[in-house]
């Protein structure tokens, strides 16, 4: 599902945020990645989107190799996955409802079922009331709910979340986590970068660890 | 489809909702449109008017003073028959020295005359303009039986030509000034406005959309703001056509004419509006797909 | 000072740093500066030629034929020492019929004549354009002895005004479209370039800058834009003289004349210079302060 | 130095984030600020620093009612504070360094002077080889170590931090933490809002705790 082997990521500055990677993540496998700040976490998450290209090394994503795909493809790869990003990355011009309805609006999804969807994940995260809201209007943890929200909507097969819990009390925490494991249920992929040791401790489940861009096992 | 009826929407929302800068925005635009617009409208009514006026040479056929009327009939026959002439005018002696007097402020020099020491003329104008041709008909009329002289006023000729290729150099220059102006100037403002949009831009590219789609919105806006343009074009340059017109008809008047300044024909409105809205379409292209060129996610 | 020395390096760098979009902009700019510059340019070029012409209505006093010299001679003494007359000038009767035929294309009518049947003329012209006086000044100087008539060419006059008048029209017409296009646009483009940066107008305010502290720097790219863009119409109006002036040296022999158009003067230079610094300046200010004041920290 | 007595904030949308708050934190101390997501915590601060005005209530820093304070004053009483932002609010378009300066800078703090501060406190946070980095060059927990750095830089009398150790590792958090313990220890009023427990045992300072917008003591 998602392979990377010998891949090595070194910035126009000439720093090398990731070194010699390899791994493989299975079908329907939820998997922690961990370390320190600046171990290149995020980094790894913007190769398997293709945000940037690897130095060197492949990565494969559903049987494609991303080297090989055409730029006109790529849009069509980042449709499968659901990302969560570290900065949020909401639209301070529309509401609550509209953020989330975009990644349907780009797929020329049928407006009536993807306004129930939309209301749907809305829910999940526990942002329901505030569907009319601009995200100016919510609190630091209520956007990163929003942004799961947009993550999930389109029902990915893979999720990728980048702390997806860095603003939320231990309470949300929890229950964030739980609902990406009942994803992982239904045969989602899951990754999730955190810091969190406890939240790992209590899932327990596979866990990639980071250090200065080296995997270390 | 319902994409794009959505998209026409939302943006005349997004114009709607600032309504100052939308109208600061379209007026520029309109303004930049008007001045060749206006140029284009008023070069066809010049047309017009200079059609009806003789700008051909003119060859003047003086007949000898003691020409009598048989020799002047004769002329007349070969002039009717001549295929390089196109038309002919008969000027008595003493219609000649009236247009004389009244042309020169001279007031009325005929009463105080003791008689009248102008020809009988004829006033040509051939067909073609060629400055060779034209000589050398001045040169076969001459030599006919009863004419004194044949004179080409070719100063004159070559005056007005001057003046006409002043005239068209000045409007060549400011109609590319004005193309090129209109052009940057409207891609000018839809860069600013993607700048302001660039992380719709962003967030839309990382959740899997496709240039197209993300062209779509900005080249409503850029035709939606071209067209509204054309539309403000439209009003200024009929506003301005309605005052000139005080000016014009007063003019027209003292020549005794009841000419006025025609205001854009329905087609031509057609034409600017449709223009306008390209203008603001292809600026919007341009812009945008440089942007996405150079656009890219991980490096703003 | 080491503060604005700072700013204006910082903003040279920005206008630097997007080479082309500052070149779109400073030539937008500069195509909107020089219409209203250059039609001032054409404007002053037209006056010195008008000025060098008779614009003022004349009086024709023709001279019975039979007057002799010393009627002539008082005539002339009495000319001299009139209070309303300004200039005068003697045209013999020779020199009206060989007049006569150059300016009519008749070739050379003298020749053809058995004799002269112009009589001597003065051309007058008044001190002052009023109408009333004019024709009282006509009565008068035809009554005086040896006078046959005299003329007051009027219809000229009414239709140079006319002409004059319909000129000024157009020209305030532009001028006002122009002045009002230019100042919207160039506060739009910096509104727009304000919304570019409003991230660091939101940042800064939070750190506790002041709103003079904000505005400094877009005041500095206003002023400079608006500096580069006059420069950019200087050149414009430059070169488009060097151009027209082709057409215009060949027209001018025409009439024997070694008229060509002048360039803007240094002072004139300056002048359009502080002005577009001034106007950049200005739109800068207003953008910002409108921002400023409509800027809430809490909803964006 | 900061004291609340009865402030409300309602929202324009009619939501009441904050009811009925009073409290005073003296000069020199150091608070923590907890509570679920949405409790009210940001728009605390946001009325601490002028950013909103409160609906009812009044509230004093350092002796001024920021109820009759010129809107030419805020400026200057923004200078006293320190801010970490919950969204950073870094500037994209400038290096760390110059993202540092920029409280100096509005003040026309010396040029030379201002550079050795800068350079400081990046060194602070571990950022100083990063200095000419642009903030997209930098990692999440990097960035949010960028925003300290810029909150110390022009040494103010009170820091306020929101959610400062949010998207960092427990050993860094740690270490930020010591950092602004220390600056208490010279004098600098600190207040920090957080949904860590775990740091609030470790140093066990005053606790303000939130829920629905209600201090709970
Ligand atoms: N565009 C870039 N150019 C240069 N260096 C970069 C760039 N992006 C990231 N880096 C550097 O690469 C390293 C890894 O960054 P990355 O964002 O992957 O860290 P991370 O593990 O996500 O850290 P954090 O937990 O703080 O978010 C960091 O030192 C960062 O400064
Ligand atoms: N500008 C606003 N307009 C309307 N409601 C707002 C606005 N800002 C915040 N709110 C609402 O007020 C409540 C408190 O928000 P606040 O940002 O203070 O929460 P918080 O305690 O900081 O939460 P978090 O830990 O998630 O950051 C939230 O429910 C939020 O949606
Ligand atoms: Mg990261
Ligand atoms: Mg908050």
């Amino acid at each position: 599902m998602i392979s990377l082997s010998q891949v090595s990521k070194r910035y126009p500055g000439g720093y090398e945020a990731l070194k010699d990677i390899s791994f493989t993540i299975e079908k329907g496998e939820m998997v922690f990645v961990t370390g320190h700040s600046g171990a290149g976490k995020s980094t790894l998450l913007n190769l398997i989107v293709a945000i940037e290209p690897p130095s060197s090394g492949s990565i494969i994503i559903n049987g494609q190799n991303l080297s090989q795909l055409r730029p006109a493809a790529v849009p069509f790869l980042r449709r499968n996955f659901g990302l969560i990003f570290q900065d949020h990355k909401l639209l301070f011009d529309r509401s609550a409802f509209d953020n989330v309805m975009l990644p349907l609006e780009i797929t020329g999804f049928d407006r009536a079922e993807a306004a129930k969807r939309v209301r749907a994940a809305l829910d999940k995260v526990g942002l329901l009331e505030r569907e009319k809201a601009m995200p100016i209007a919510l609190s630091g943890g209520e956007q990163q709910r929003l942004c799961i929200a947009r993550a999930i909507v389109h029902r990915p097969s893979i999720l990728l979340a980048d702390e997806p819990t860095g603003n939320l009390d231990s309470a949300y925490a929890g229950e964030i986590l739980e609902m990406f494991k009942s994803f992982n249920q239904v045969g989602v992929t899951v990754v999730i970068v955190t810091h969190d040791e406890q939240l790992i401790e209590r899932f327990g489940n596979r866990t990639l660890h980071f250090q200065h861009g080296r995997l270390a096992s | 489809m319902s994409r794009h009826w959505r998209t026409l929407m939302s943006t005349l929302r997004r114009l709607a909702g600032t309504p100052i800068a939308t109208l600061i925005t379209v007026s520029v635009i309109g303004i930049a449109l008007s001045l060749p617009a206006g140029l284009y409208l008023l070069l066809s009514n010049l047309a017009q008017v200079s059609s009806s006026l003789e700008i051909q040479p003119q060859i003047s056929l003086f007949l000898k003073l003691d020409a009598g009327r048989d020799a002047q009939r004769q002329i007349e026959q070969k002039l009717k028959s001549h295929g390089a002439i196109r038309t002919f005018r008969f000027v008595s002696r003493e219609q000649a020295l009236k247009e004389l007097s009244a042309s020169n402020g001279l007031g009325d020099l005929a009463a105080g005359l003791p008689n009248n020491p102008l020809p009988d003329a004829y006033i040509l104008t051939a067909k073609g303009n060629d400055a060779a041709l034209l000589d050398k008909l001045r040169l076969e009329v001459s030599q006919w039986p009863g004419v004194e002289s044949a004179e080409l006023d070719s100063a004159w000729a070559r005056r007005l030509n001057a003046l006409l290729e002043l005239g068209q150099q000045l409007t060549l220059m400011l109609a590319v000034l004005l193309a090129f102006g209109l052009i940057a100037g409207m891609g000018n403002i839809i860069r600013l406005q993607i700048l302001t949009r660039q992380e719709e831009i962003e967030v839309s590219k990382l959740v899997g959309a496709t240039n197209r789609f993300i062209r779509l919105p900005f080249l409503y806006h850029g035709a939606l703001q071209g067209l509204l343009g054309g539309l403000a074009a439209w009003g200024i340059i009929a506003t301005s056509t309605q005052l000139l017109n005080i000016s014009v008809t007063r003019l027209a008047s003292l020549y005794g004419s009841t000419f006025r300044l025609g205001g854009l024909a329905m087609n031509d409105v057609a034409m600017l509006l449709g223009i306008s809205a390209f203008l603001g379409w292809l600026g919007a292209y341009l812009a945008v797909s440089h942007f996405l060129r150079h656009f890219h996610l991980s490096h703003h």
